[in-house]
């Protein structure tokens, strides 16, 4: 085997091959469940340990499965974890729970995980797919995140509601209110604020790229290197 | 010698889309006029905010965008949205939102798509379901009409209240407002009073609400005014009209104690001018002869569904949003029969 | 004979444009002046173009065969006139690309001398019809309302039944009046010239099809059919509309048959011709005389006298116009062909060909050029308008994607350009040029591919012949060694050298791939 | 109890498809790659190896396979890649070589005064479109010529030329209407 | 590149006991999860409801194990549902309140979901809503989290305001309706006089029923 990039494994997984942005997986969770920042937070982590978990195991096993059997194991594990996953998150995280509902068992179909199982963990060492996990959840998770806090703020003006349920009590005291009059567009709060939200994002961030590719266009004719901001 | 060329015809018909676009316009005014006698000067400033928004934010997006704005301003198309839109928004509400839904039509509804004629969906209903959803509560406030409330909005009572929120004098904003007859009866029917009962109030007309009634058939006069012209077809306002007063009509026999008569569904709310100016806003509806009738018919159906179960009185704007998804699958599977196709001669 | 009001069977769509006849239809076909070089493209039909049969230098006479049918779809070329062929070149065609084609230029001598002509055959009833469709092949007749297909091949009707024949007289496109004139003053020719069509397909009755606004060419018609006391040739007049002169919407109008999508009139029994091909097909028949000219319209507010002109084949269109009084100032296009159908010429220099029916030399204000066009906003106009009962836009939406599949279920064939759609369009969009793009993309793309298909043929069977060789080589070669290796063997060493250089290769190619191999993965991750 | 009950039937259930996926791999094997075939349909078959690889054929299976991009057919050009990407469901790609993919379509001649007749370039045309003997005058046929320019490299006296094939009015194409080819724009478009 | 041709029993074989084996590994590890964490999940659930009731009526109000007092009523008319558990809150054995859970309205778009604290003498001790379908921005402000109306609630009882007051201000009430939206608190303020009129006609009584046999929820 040959030398893996670990930048190239975490910039692609922040950015370049975001899994939200880019290759558009894992959009029903995205949609449904980013009308705040720590609802869009929360599943995002849980979505990441899922992933680094299923990584894991299936890098790890990753010699030993029969092509025909491939996808029914990965699919196993994937669904175990989550199923743990869910279990926990019910134990300590009730009231998330709650609210992120049918959201978390369905992690087990966020193509994103079987995708990276298939695509990268299947074939690459333990050490490179935990790695990409890690980068390609919080990836997800930034998006996530982004999204959620974008729709809350613009709907209902106030940032970190509900942080508690998540962070504990102390969180409590985190919540942001903008402004105590701020009417709230509710529009970005209901489905189709999110569809609005994504698309300015994945626009934002081909407007990021295509400034980065002229810039380097400019400066450096001579050798096409690898982007170099993460 | 040697000549220009360009391909045939080499002959041009003598319409073009200013000319279109201005026909619709035109065909507007009774039932604006009629709106600006039963609601006052609200309805006006509602439509100068909007135009002034459309043609600002066209010109912002058109220069953007590296183009000649002004063709695209010129074409009138922007200016139709924003009354198509002002038209159908409360009179006083807050100038704000007005501007903010009309922003919405153009730049996200419109331009974003890539401007007049690439937009799936009728910018003027895009902003204002946005509206409609983000503000529902400014958005459901209606004057009522002045023969019912005596009492006509002036220039600078509709001003006050439109920009500092200020209520008219004559007895604040509870006494000149109320429930548009779609949710009044919709309140009523959810009190279980009887269709009987409830127009025996002084706010019901003939058909619809006393003067509500009137300002659709204003609209219908321009909207058959637009038939005559050839600019809209009869298909789609026909068949959404029919299929609302047919279903209204079923449920009207089967319990005329609880559900309202087709007429008052044909009167009251946006079904007149929904019927002639916005489903049959060329860009986002069907184009093929048959699939123009189930487009029309179906936005009756769900005009009538959504007015009857869905969460909001009227239904118009997502009627014709949803239609507006479904256009391109209609137009796909109503082609018209190719001259010569055998295979269809039997239809 | 009180004619009995027969029904008209209107077609979808169509168009009422002000018909701009009035200036060249005022005046009776005037002859051309002989010009003193002519153009003749050997390419002047469907098919394939003609091969010469003079050589440069050659003296030619009036109606020699000069270019002869190289295909069975492909037509006869005769001079025009006599005189001598100059030389055979890539000339100016009037073709919308402005490209030239390979032609025969030939200098007139100005004496117009015959050549030996065959036999009129004036008794055409009782001939084979096989024998009068070799004498229009003879003469070169190709249809001459535009469409210019042989008419020897359309009117070959072996193996189905015909029993209508359909002269088209329905000159639907403003300017244009050359078959109006035509029948107004050759009213016999064109029955004659009908009335021998029919006996070649076989027809039992002839329609004439003829909008109402030419009430001279009618009553001309009409009386020469009561004239010869002719009970099967029916005239039926049919309401002015755009384009009610195209061969599948005239059919319609007459007969209420639509002529399927795909195929011809003929597979609904029927064989529609020109006026102006009748008149051809009665000279060829009655006069022996090959087809050398014709009556061609030149008009348009900027030529002095606009009219009707017999025209020599092979004429320059700037000859022509010189003989209207040349242009006037204000011209700004010319055009062939009617104003919603024809193209523009790029030049002047030109020839007029078989199928040239029509020249307008056009002002701006007449013929505007394009203006930028707005975005479609789907107003269905062009939809009402489209007489194949296509949907336009849609066609637009693919040809502009290049999405020519879709153009294809649209139905993009069965389009006529007849130019109506563009006409309505409220944003200017040249909707028939989209057309025109998409088909002659689709037909280059379907000719690349059978160029491939060739190809791929060629080629495998060049790789099975060499594997062949190979093989017979191969063989000998082993027959060989067997006979070597009965002696006494000595060559051991060059075979383990062999060997080991064998394994040194694989195991080379072996790394090679493992270094490969990552970095391909990295590159799709 | 329970735990040990949904494990067992689980591990059944999985034995139970593991037995029926193993089974239908191997007997619902399938030979050959009718994925090659179809991308071979859409190469131009000028079996030219501007891609690298031997000929339109090996070039299709080694895209069916995986191993190549589809953006590496000069003559196929934009039209050829963007079928390719439609076929197998990629993201349409920048030519590879745009400036080979510019270049005109061809066909070889060869300049009959020049030739000493040494049949190398018989030996490498792909699609036997030369025709000639030792010795004696070469000449290419004009229509089974692909415009490979493999039999450029191998003439020792380089009389071989491409020349671009012209333009006809049969083999002329509309223009894309818009903006129009013919008529100058005004103002900014 | 396939390999020769392979025995398919002995594929299928090896691919059964390779799936198998991790099928038990799979659920081996949902297990020991699930028995990892079922104590915990119960108490999350129990402590859940208690923060629901505790917002009604604070912890130092009542002695009782609330959770465990409780009896299950049916008055579809009364309370606008099939099932609704009545937990009762006493101190030194006394009567303290009820908290009916839950209480159904009609509200605009579908049923609204209310929990209910009555006190012993028949004031309302707190009103919450514990899920609806209202439109957002008109009817949604039911919801605590939205605006303080639902609070207004609190200390009301049938003679505070009079029975003919309950109603919105609209209808000639007390209570406040929102703009844009009357039928949502009309239904609210409806289901909540009619729990109190069915809670005057139960009374005491309720306290004297033993609660029923506690059924084994999740063995």
């Amino acid at each position: 085997m040959s030398e893996i990039s670990y930048r190239r494994i975490v910039t692609d997984g922040l950015w370049h091959n975001n899994q939200a942005l880019v290759a558009l997986l894992g959009l029903c969770p995205l949609m449904a469940v980013t009308n705040s920042l720590v609802n869009g937070l929360g599943l995002g982590l849980a979505t990441t340990a899922v992933l680094l978990m299923s990584n894991l195991s299936v890098s790890t096993i990753r010699h030993w499965v029969r092509a025909e059997v491939r996808l029914p194991v990965f699919v196993l594990i994937i669904a175990s974890f989550v199923t743990a996953v869910e279990l926990v998150m019910h134990a300590w995280f009730h009231e998330l729970y709650k609210i992120l509902g049918i959201f978390i068992p369905l992690i087990v179909t966020n193509c994103t995980i079987i995708g990276r199982a298939e695509a990268f963990a299947s074939r690459n060492p333990v050490a490179a797919s935990g790695v990409d996990a890690v980068s390609i959840g919080l990836g997800f998770t930034a998006v996530l995140s982004l999204l959620g806090a974008s729709r809350e703020l613009i709907g209902q003006g106030t940032l970190f509601s509900g942080a508690h349920l998540l962070f504990g009590e102390v969180a409590r005291a985190w919540e942001l209110t903008l402004n105590a009059d701020y009417p709230g567009v509710l529009l970005a709060i209901l489905p189709p604020g999110a569809f609005m939200g994504l698309g300015t994002l994945i626009a934002l961030k081909n407007l990021i790229d295509r400034y980065f590719d002229r810039r380097r266009a400019e400066l450096a004719p001579a050798p096409a290197t690898e982007p170099e901001q993460a | 010698m040697e000549f220009p060329v360009a391909s045939s015809p080499h002959l041009q018909g003598d319409n073009d889309i200013q000319r279109v676009m201005g026909q619709v316009l035109l065909a507007l005014l009774p039932g604006v006029a009629a709106l600006w006698w039963y609601f006052g000067w609200g309805v006006i400033i509602n439509l100068g905010l909007a135009i002034f928004t459309a043609v600002f934010w066209e010109w912002v997006v058109m220069r953007l965008r590296g183009r000649d704005p002004r063709p695209v301003i010129a074409d009138l198309s922007g200016i139709l949205t924003a009354c198509l839109l002002a038209i159908a928004l409360p009179p006083t509400l807050p100038w704000w939102q007005t501007m903010m839904g009309t922003a919405f039509a153009i730049v996200v509804a419109k331009q974003l798509f890539g401007g007049l004629g690439y937009n799936p969906f009728n910018p003027a209903m895009a902003g204002y379901a946005l509206l409609l959803v983000s503000f529902p509560a400014d958005m459901t406030r209606w004057l009522e009409p002045s023969v019912v409330s005596g009492h006509s909005l002036g220039l600078s009572e509709a001003w006050n209240a439109i920009f500092s929120g200020v209520a008219p004098a004559a007895g604040g904003w509870d006494a000149l407002t109320g429930a548009t007859p779609l949710d009044h009866m919709r309140t009523e029917l959810s009190r279980e009073h009887l269709i009987g009962e409830i127009r025996q109030s002084a706010v019901w007309g003939d058909f619809g609400g006393r003067g509500w009634e009137w300002v659709a058939n204003w609209f219908l006069v321009g909207g058959l005014f637009l038939v005559w012209r050839k600019v809209i077809s009869w298909r789609i306002p026909a068949s959404m009209l029919v299929a609302l007063a047919l279903i209204a009509g079923i449920f009207w026999v089967i319990d005329p104690d609880i559900h309202p008569s087709p007429a008052f569904h044909l009167f009251s709310g946006a079904a007149i001018f929904g019927a002639f100016f916005i489903a049959t806003d060329p860009v986002t509806a069907s184009t093929t002869p048959r699939g123009q009738l189930i487009y029309g018919a179906l936005i009756g159906v769900l005009v009538f569904v959504i007015r009857t179960w869905g969460g909001y009185p009227d239904a118009v704007a997502f009627s014709v949003l949803l239609m507006n998804m479904a256009a391109p699958t209609i137009d796909y599977y109503t082609q018209p029969r190719v001259f010569g196709d055998q295979e269809k001669q039997d239809e | 004979m009180a004619e009995q009001p027969t029904p008209i069977w209107d077609f979808h769509g169509g168009l009422h444009v002000d018909d701009r006849k009035a200036p060249s239809k005022a005046s009776p076909i005037r002859e051309a002046v002989i010009p003193k070089r002519l153009q003749l493209p050997l390419q002047q039909h469907i098919g394939r173009h003609a091969e010469p049969v003079v050589r440069a230098g050659d003296p030619v006479l009036k109606g020699q065969l000069i270019a002869r049918a190289s295909d069975y779809v492909s037509a006869n070329i005769h001079a025009p006139t006599s005189g001598m062929v100059s030389e055979i070149a890539e000339l100016p065609i009037a073709h919308p690309s402005g490209l030239p084609a390979l032609s025969i230029m030939m200098e007139a001598d100005g004496k117009d001398r015959w050549a030996e002509l065959p036999e009129p055959i004036p008794d055409y009833q009782e001939a084979d019809p096989a024998d009068l469709r070799e004498r229009l092949r003879w003469a070169g007749i190709v249809g001459l309302g535009g469409a210019v297909f042989p008419t020897s091949v359309k009117t070959n009707v072996t193996g189905k039944q015909v029993d209508t024949l359909i002269i088209n007289a329905a000159e639907c496109e403003p300017y244009i009046t050359c078959d109006d004139r035509l029948m107004q003053e050759q009213p016999a020719q064109v029955i004659a010239g009908a009335d021998i069509l029919r006996h070649i397909v076989g027809a039992s009755r002839i329609l004439i099809g003829i909008e109402d606004n030419k009430p001279e060419a009618i009553t001309a018609l009409r009386e020469t059919i009561d004239t010869r006391g002719q009970r099967d040739i029916e005239l039926r007049i049919v309401p002015t509309k755009y384009p009610s002169g195209g061969e599948k919407q005239l059919i319609y109008l007459l007969t209420g048959v639509e002529v399927p999508s795909h195929g011809l009139p003929l597979d609904v029994g029927m064989v529609c011709q020109n006026v102006a091909t009748a008149v051809a097909v009665a000279e060829a028949i009655l006069q022996g005389r090959p087809l050398i000219s014709r009556v061609v319209t030149v008009t348009g507010q900027a030529v002095a006298q606009p009219g009707n002109l017999q025209t020599l084949i092979g004429t320059p269109v700037a000859e022509l116009i010189e003989q209207c009084g040349g242009y006037l100032p204000g011209i700004h296009k010319l055009i062939m062909g009617g104003p919603m159908m024809g193209f523009g010429l790029h030049s002047d220099s030109v020839p007029v060909a078989k199928g040239s029916n029509c020249f307008i030399a056009a002002t701006e204000a007449e013929s505007p050029d394009p203006v930028k066009p707005s975005p479609c906003i789907r107003c269905g106009e062009c939809v009402k308008v489209c007489p194949a009962q296509l949907l336009p836009q849609q066609l637009y939406w693919y040809a502009r994607a290049r999405d020519f599949d879709k153009t294809q279920d649209h139905h993009l064939f069965d389009c006529i350009e007849c130019g109506c759609c563009a006409y309505v369009c409220p944003a200017h969009i040249p909707l028939v040029h989209y057309y025109r793009f998409a088909k002659t993309e689709i037909w280059a793309m379907e000719r690349e591919r059978e160029k491939a298909e060739h190809a791929r043929r060629r080629h495998e069977f060049r790789e099975a012949r060499l594997k062949r060789l190979e093989a017979e080589r191969k063989a000998k070669l082993r027959k060989k060694k067997e006979a070597l290796a009965k002696k006494p063997a000595s060559g051991k060493d060059p075979k383990k050298a062999a060997i080991e250089a064998a394994m040194q290769r694989v195991a080379a190619k072996k790394a090679g791939q493992e270094a490969a191999d990552p970095a391909s993965e990295n590159e799709k991750n | 109890m329970s735990v040990l009950l949904t494990i067992v039937t689980i591990t059944l259930l999985a034995a139970v498809f593991g037995l029926l996926l193993g089974y239908a791999s191997v007997r619902f094997h399938v030979e050959g790659d009718p994925i090659a075939d179809q991308v071979d349909a859409l190469l131009p078959q000028t079996q030219c190896g501007q891609c690298g690889y031997a000929g339109c054929r090996p070039y299709a299976e080694a895209i069916a396979k995986g191993e190549a991009d589809i953006n590496l057919c000069a003559p196929g050009g934009e039209t050829t890649m963007i079928a390719l990407a439609d076929l197998l469901g990629r993201d349409p790609l920048p030519l590879a070589d745009a400036e080979a993919a510019a270049k005109p379509k061809s066909v070889a001649r060869i300049i009959e005064t020049d030739c000493i007749g040494c049949t190398l370039c018989l030996q490498a045309c792909p699609v036997d479109a030369i025709l000639g003997a030792a010795k004696q005058m070469h000449t290419v046929i004009e229509e089974e010529c692909t415009g490979c320019e493999l039999c450029v490299p191998p003439c020792p006296v380089e009389c071989i030329i491409m020349v671009p094939i012209k333009e006809t009015p049969e083999t002329w194409r509309w223009p894309f209407p818009e903006p129009s080819p013919w008529i100058k724009e005004a103002g900014n478009g | 590149m396939s390999e020769p041709a392979q025995n398919p029993w002995r594929t299928a074989l090896t691919a059964a006991a390779v799936l198998g084996f991790f099928a038990i590994l799979g659920s081996a590890l949902v297990g020991l999860a699930y028995q990892g964490t079922a104590e915990r999940i119960a108490q999350s659930e129990r402590e859940a409801l208690l923060r629901q009731l505790t917002a009604i009526l604070p912890k130092d109000q009542y002695d009782n194990p609330l959770l465990q007092d409780y009896l299950d009523v049916s008055a579809p008319n009364e309370l606008g549902t099939e099932a609704t558990r009545v937990y009762r809150a006493r101190r030194q054995g006394r009567p303290v309140a009820v908290i009916l859970s839950p209480v159904i309205a009609r509200g605009y778009s579908g049923a609204i979901d209310l929990i209910v604290g009555i006190r012993a003498g028949g004031t309302l001790a707190g009103v919450r809503v514990l899920s609806h379908k209202e439109t957002p921005g008109l009817g949604d402000r039911i919801d605590v989290e939205k605006s303080p109306w639902i609070l207004g609630f609190t200390g009301k009882s049938l003679d505070n305001p009079p029975l003919d007051r309950w109603r919105v201000k609209r209808d000639g009430g007390e209570f406040d309706q929102f703009t844009g939206a009357t039928i949502t608190p009309r239904a609210v303020v409806a289901a909540v006089k009619k729990s109190l009129l069915w809670y005057r006609k139960q009374g005491l009584k309720l306290f004297d029923r033993p609660t029923p046999k506690v059924e084994s929820r999740h063995e």
